[in-house]
């Protein structure tokens, strides 16, 4: 069975109320048909994990902007004006996470860990909730795994077995992500034959991976 | 000379051969701009890569190939893309030698706060927060005060970025160090005076006995 | 017909297409010259890559090419290698369809030793506790006795590997099932009997009303 | 200054008693040009991590064999028989850890992380002496980080800034034990030129390495 489907087969996949997980920074690496299709598709409260929410126009800030998120888990809200007043008008419930914490969070879910401890956000807000341990002196915050129903990642080149090879800095959090979904779709800058990716640079194995949308 | 520039250049004094430094998105990039000849500092861009180069010439940008802030740069040789946990492991497991932050606060306890302003300004901690506990060293590039009020306090009244992580703060007036047993004004500018800085500083600080005035 | 075969061709037919399958050495590894016609299946090697192919023709063997058992392999078109943590996230976290172990004993409850004898032979867990635990199904390929002595048993008395983790166990006599509910007989080879199979069974087994022959 | 060292210069780093990190499957991964030096140097007491300790005269065999190993952390002995006898006889005082377990507790060394919770040796020896948590009725076991002084790693693929690619099966451990120790000294099979690697590519960035010995 062919796991390339079409922009629409794949998203039937992300419904009102989906928890999704969509990699990026600033854009960079995030999968912009698959987003457009969303913003298209226009599916609401949409529960988001993403380490930040770009710029009103670009990548995952057009699903903000569109209002579909409901929930929202990031790192870095900033530079997307959009984010901030909605949060403050209580139009989405944002969790804010630290950027390594996150990364650390998504690949536990995906490897099977039950948790992890963490140096980053002792003494801080981050910390509020949740059980602290110490050794030799060091304290430490348990964080837990994160998972989504659906992963939408961006290859820069994806052969027709799924595996994945990522340019530059559009690596980010494609990896994680992809290995933390129930179901994960990527779309492909370049589709390729497989073969074409040495097996050895292989950045994200075809086992993870359940569809392949070619991107525009 | 500019303000800014004084304090990038005497930031980019500290560093030694080999230092592998994270640049904290404003002033601390201009940093990348001082470091002194024959010295090789690598630097290490969170959302995934070691050995980024400058800004690259108009025209030759690539998308995939951005800084944290998600604006072009380059990479030089023997440069290495990674992500995100990875990325997050160098940042957290001590690979980084020093980090340069910008400061909402600072207080005499080497706390940091440069995060959040609770109900104005909610960006979100980004790697801040792994990068404050995570890199060897921890430099704050910052103007001395806010509009002439102080940002050098007794103990931060905003949300902190990490606790008791902080080593050195570079301002247009001085360079102070944070240590076990206090606050230390190691430098002064050549255009201010102890008194000058006393004024605009709330936290208590030691002046050096060999207090150095700080270069331009 | 061989007794390992036997096992090793019923196993096979357990997978669906696209199952992706762990097996360990020995016996489990026979599994592998078994898969029916017109099936895909993805072998994982824990050592680090998925789609393993046969044993390479002599002369041909590539000293970084190995199974995880030290000897050579080749692998298919579209493999992927990884490292070992990688591999392990892959394990535990559930994205292995199947593993195929064998025992030294298994219990009604579906605890399983396999990797020590204490005070004599302790080779040690290497990844079977990790797949134990982390593979969708267990399935264990093993003859029905050792030495006459029952392995199946109705506690297991040797250094556990996994806590009621096992799913399946196929010997040359039949086909166990594991389940909440108790230990199902569902099939049975067609040389013995139900009988027969008390005798040199010490666990509690339940026979199952649609009893089928398994087939050679 | 260079990272391309003499053997000898290497090995000066590891004297009687330090902890040493060798990658490495049944040989495949492992340095052979420094393990044989190892056993020419002839240093005693070594606090040993690896994955397992191969055949007699097979790799890390050779340090088991040659009487170096005081202390061990492995997930696998059986195939290297001296290593059974000697712990028997109380000369080499092996700890065995489940094979995830252990590139996780090095990862987590690396990347600095305070441990970690893995369902992997519940309800088996595995958990003595370790702190057990339940969620979602889940239970997991709190394993904690792994560093040593030296690592000793081998690379495919060795450009002068240290920059790594590892060939099919001989990544397992390497990349891992490259960031979890003091000193990372990799074995060059083949020694290249800076670029000769795709930045894409590397598998364990140069920052992580000290030296290099180009291998035999």
């Amino acid at each position: 069975m062919s796991k390339v489907v079409s922009l629409e087969e794949a998203l039937k996949f992300v419904k009102d109320g989906t928890t999704v997980m969509i990699p990026g920074f600033m854009g960079a690496g995030t999968p912009e048909t698959l987003v457009d299709g969303l913003v298209e598709k226009n599916v609401k409260d949409l529960f988001l994990i993403c380490t930040d929410t770009a710029r009103p126009n670009v990548g995952i800030g057009k699903l903000i902007v569109n209002g579909q998120i409901k929930k929202l888990y990031a790192s870095h809200i900033g530079t997307n004006p959009e984010t901030g007043r909605m949060m403050n008008e209580g139009l989405i419930d944002v969790t804010l996470i630290p950027q390594g914490t996150l990364a650390e969070r998504i690949r536990a879910g995906g490897a099977g860990l039950g948790g992890f401890l963490t140096p980053t956000g002792v003494g801080t807000v981050v910390e509020e909730g949740k059980q602290k341990m110490a050794f030799d002196g060091k304290e430490y915050l348990l964080e837990m795994p994160l998972r989504a129903e659906v992963a939408l990642i961006r290859g820069t080149k994806v052969d027709k077995k799924g595996n994945v090879w990522y340019n530059a800095a559009t690596r980010n959090f494609n990896t994680h992500m992809a290995t933390a979904a129930d179901i994960v779709i990527v779309e492909a800058r370049e589709l390729v034959e497989v073969g074409e990716i040495d097996p050895n640079n292989v950045m994200t194995p075809g086992i993870f991976v359940d569809y392949i949308v070619k991107g525009e | 000379m500019d303000i800014r520039e004084r304090i990038a250049k005497r930031v980019a004094k500290d560093f030694e051969d080999g230092d592998i430094v994270n640049l904290g998105i404003g002033m601390p990039t201009l940093v990348a701009n001082y470091i002194p000849e024959g010295i090789e500092v690598i630097l290490q861009s969170e959302n995934g890569f070691v050995r980024m180069g400058p800004v690259p010439e108009e025209g030759k940008e690539d998308p995939d190939v951005v800084n944290a802030g998600g604006l072009p740069v380059t990479v030089l040789e023997g440069a290495a893309y990674f992500d995100s946990a990875t990325s997050f492991g160098i940042i957290r497991g001590g690979h980084v030698d020093a980090t340069v932050l910008g400061a909402l606060q600072v207080d005499q306890e080497g706390n940091l706060a440069n995060w959040m302003i609770p109900g104005k300004l909610v960006p979100g901690m980004g790697g801040a927060m792994d990068l404050v506990v995570g890199a060897k060293k921890v430099i704050l590039a910052m103007e001395h005060t806010a509009k002439g009020k102080p940002k050098i306090l007794k103990s931060c009244s905003l949300p902190l970025t990490a606790k008791k992580e902080v080593d050195m703060i570079v301002t247009e007036m001085g360079v102070f160090e944070i240590t076990p047993g206090g606050m230390y004004l190691r430098e002064i500018a050549p255009d201010t005076t102890v008194e000058k800085i006393q004024e605009v500083t709330e936290a208590e600080f030691i002046v050096d006995e060999n207090l150095k005035v700080m270069e331009d």
